[in-house]
């Protein structure tokens, strides 16, 4: 079954998208990786540490298995986020970009107006920008028409494993959306995952409910089994919800302990 | 001698430098990193054209785990 | 990962457990119990068609493969229970038998006073007795103490797609339990079984949701990776909830796109 | 002759008829099921030994699909 | 307008059922009473302190305004509900009686089957019974079924504040019943005494959510207004659910910021 | 109590402000604006009709017990609302303004980023600006930093009766604020109010779930005793939500029916 | 002197007592309460009617703050 | 004769006209209501100051039920 997702012009066969922060080691990361079955992997972008350097993380990954999509994380403002984002195209050589324009430390909610400005601007300077945005579909529309290559509508505060309270604005952003629609933020458990996906949503990004899982390994295992059984049962036409109860075993002809008369 | 601002902090640096001179000085491994000059990222290929003068702002930086 | 069910001292690597009704066609049943890993299905006990004997449904069924669970669905009282299991495990030559005692034709919700007698007189008669049940954690345990196999907590009324309205529930029988439980009914999509199975259920049983599928086959196969990515979700340690976020990128040195003074 | 039921409706059968024979009498593929006579469930080696007499109820029952 | 509750032959125009525990002072309760505009208030029955009589709480309550309910609470089997029930009738020369079974001391969830017993019985002995239950609408028709005036369903956890979970499952009860359903316990605000009176509900019971709050009197004047609300909410006949948006000012007609040509 | 609601240095009693769109007649109208207790009603300004110019709506309703708030509904651009905006101010000779820029017709979702510039420039002109926004904290406080007296976060679609699915992000736009923070679309029923004003929210704006009630004035009654509910409720201070059950009823000195030895 | 079980703990009463006698002794305010011997509620107008003897247990409750 | 646009529609007036007399012209109450003239805003007390050209657009509004 040919079913891609086509991000920018790119066609991955995995439909989970993972962080690499957070994780207790690199080996952990690079096994959770390994087990997620992703093809791109965010990166954030940090002052070399001139006094100790420590080994690149790129050094880690496989990039012949995962592209790299470096963020504007820890950007509050759009001239940061423009900055951040030139680097990190040179750091990674790749035009994708994951805009992060967050002003605020406590939810790290994202600023509509700041994300859509940088995104224009990072759209005019070639980019292929995935915005991070609050599940609003009209910004969702607005930024699609800029350009961006995707829309990343958040499930709920970044690491708070609170899953997706935006269920119902993510199913409007997906009906007016002609770019891949990436829920982010929030997933805590495959099931988070599986229902986006069950509802149309193209992927998910992971970062927290992998790395800070008691096992890494498995919880990617896990969130990649998720999303594809969401996918799926997307595909596969799922049944309608009704009110009443409609028996799964023939209401009739069920024998009768009749004795004799 | 000259004081550049790197990566936020005040550095002492030879006169007359430029900035592929200068990292090489700090040994900085130029694989998966980037530079910001005064605001501006420098591609590598320009590293040697570009002259530092005292005040310059550099931002050297390389990819971190992030989400 | 040795991670068996076990069910009245039968093994079982899966934990889906598949109804055999509402099939569009005896091809589209074997084909998704083959592709949803299952490795007991439930079948209902009724009358012969004594006028034109159609082929029996077993005939179809790899026994090698799939253990065979009769239920009493169609029963309304103790005595049509009894009876029904009675019949059913003659037929199927098993002594596991799913216990529905349902008087509520409109929602399908069963009977807790009958329930629990029949499975107390099943019980004392030999049976291996999985009861369908409310999700009500007194049931769920006093069922336990008359000899249950499992308990069969509803997420929803039968054929509903209403997905799992009693997850609260659920994790109170869950921690009293000291027998597998079961969530039966309702579920929709994997998603549902995953978050069952997430909060640590042991098993779950579709019917509607993988027969009535526009793809059955490939929702069959989506239940079974969902309910693998539960489990292994439960298994591998899920991240806390929190009210605020926490980053998954370092918040500390962000370069700054600040100009030479 | 005399009158059963058989699975719900009333049956003409022959007078002095066991239910094995009854059964072989109506094709009644003998796998995969089971048979209520009056409430009671016959193991299938005793089908030889039941005897029919008039009014008695039968339930001959196969697997359906079931949830 | 004439719209009163109906329980057992008994009239009353407020349809909020207070508790009189966990009061931090007889003056707080009295005060609480008196603010919620209730007509029926629970007690529970207990030993006398032979050694040091404090005052009796009836001598507290205007028996003039207020009903009184005794309750069964801490029994946990058939036999103390009985016994507790008729004591409880000598104490408060009453034939009203709210049923408890309660098996389990952490979430206090009641004992289906021995509150259909005990229900039985204490109908068959003149009394007039409201059995507190899970929201099982088996059960709740069962217990109507044997007599009793009213079915107390449950929203969660006795004292959990946890509002109501069994939405769904009290609808059902309400379809199907024939006699005032009272939802009791795990309500917090007044906005989970609305929502149960908007779907139906004929009536709620609220102790700790007032004795607890900060400002009991205030709690208790919010939840009468909260009452009310639902009720007339209920009858005043609500809005359906939409999918889309529908505009509340004309679509048409909207000036055009139209400069000349 | 003085416990008032400041609008741009405007006091109100009420916390209910009520629109008066889709109502049947100007008669339910005005006894529903009677009924609701509210001190702020909503009107949109639209064309004349020139060729049979109808009565003026304004001529129905108590200047002097209703403060008139225009609004821009219909207005899908900036320069839109900045015109309607204008011409309400003119009409109702009120400097308070609803403001609304809404692109999409289906869902009715205010536009982020033309609402913020709106409100930029109404700001200046003298304006207090009340913004009908979708519940984005950071565009929330983007708002209240360009000097809008209010925010008006939605619960949901206008006019979809789906009620409040933005409670979590509004708990977050309450703890940020320092301007009145009123909930706006969606309400259905008064627990929906109550909700909503339980957390904290200052007030609710509500227009078709009275209007178009069976009986609206029984509605907006309703509305006003589910707001006063909800506001004491939050003052009274709510006991918290706990895991467990506690008790209502001592749990010791229960009397045992035991018999004589 | 016997002993008998009043509310759970013993306690020795002069023998050859009536309930209502009883009752006065350790002055109980009559009002809402009520009185279980053996298991039995006692009407008050009974009382007086009741003989006590040696093991008899008492539950002698009133009403309290409950929900 | 002269076209105006008023509330979108052309409308044909006498020339050398004010938007005063226009009003009034055409019986509007002038209570409640607003005017725009080519996208600007004018206070009633202007009204008569403001000449009317071919191609003018106005818009005559009011207010209605609205949420």
């Amino acid at each position: 079954m040919a079913d891609d997702l086509v991000i920018g012009g790119v066609s991955f066969k995995s439909r989970l998208i993972v962080g690499t922060g957070r994780h207790r080691s690199m080996q952990e990361m690079v096994d959770s990786l390994e087990a997620s079955g992703t093809e791109m992997v965010t990166v954030a972008i940090r002052r070399l540490d001139l006094d100790n350097p420590e080994q690149n993380i790129l050094e880690h990954i496989n990039l012949d298995k995962y592209r790299i999509l470096p963020n504007t994380a820890g950007c509050r403002t759009v001239e940061e986020a423009l900055f951040v984002a030139r680097l990190g195209r040179e750091v990674a050589q790749t035009d994708f970009v994951k805009l992060e324009v967050i002003p605020d430390a406590k939810y790290l909610f994202p600023d509509p107006n700041g994300t859509l400005e940088a995104a224009r601007q990072l759209v005019e300077d070639g980019f292929k920008v995935l915005p991070y945005i609050h599940a609003d579909p009209v910004l969702a529309k607005n930024l699609e028409e800029v350009g961006c290559v995707t829309v990343m509508p958040l499930g709920s505060a970044i690491g708070s494993g609170q899953g997706i309270h935006t269920v119902e604005e993510v199913r409007i952003i997906l009906e007016n959306a002609t770019v891949p629609v990436i829920v982010d933020a929030g997933l805590a458990v495959p099931s988070d995952a599986s229902k986006a996906l069950e509802i149309g949503a193209d992927a998910v990004l992971v970062n927290t409910a992998i790395a800070q899982a008691e096992n890494p390994s498995m919880m990617a295992d896990a969130f990649r089994k998720g999303v594809e059984a969401g996918r799926q049962a997307y595909l596969a036409g799922r049944i309608p919800v009704r009110t009443e109860a409609i028996a799964s075993s023939p209401p009739t002809d069920v024998p009768e302990p009749a004795v004799a008369v | 001698m000259m004081t550049l601002k790197v990566n936020g902090k005040p550095r002492e640096v030879a006169d007359d430098l430029d900035l592929e001179t200068y990292l090489a000085s700090i040994d900085v491994n130029m694989r998966f990193i980037a530079v910001g000059y005064n605001g501006q990222v420098v591609r590598k290929e320009n590293f040697a054209a570009v002259k530092l003068n005292p005040g310059d702002a550099l931002e050297i930086v390389r990819p971190v785990g992030g989400g």
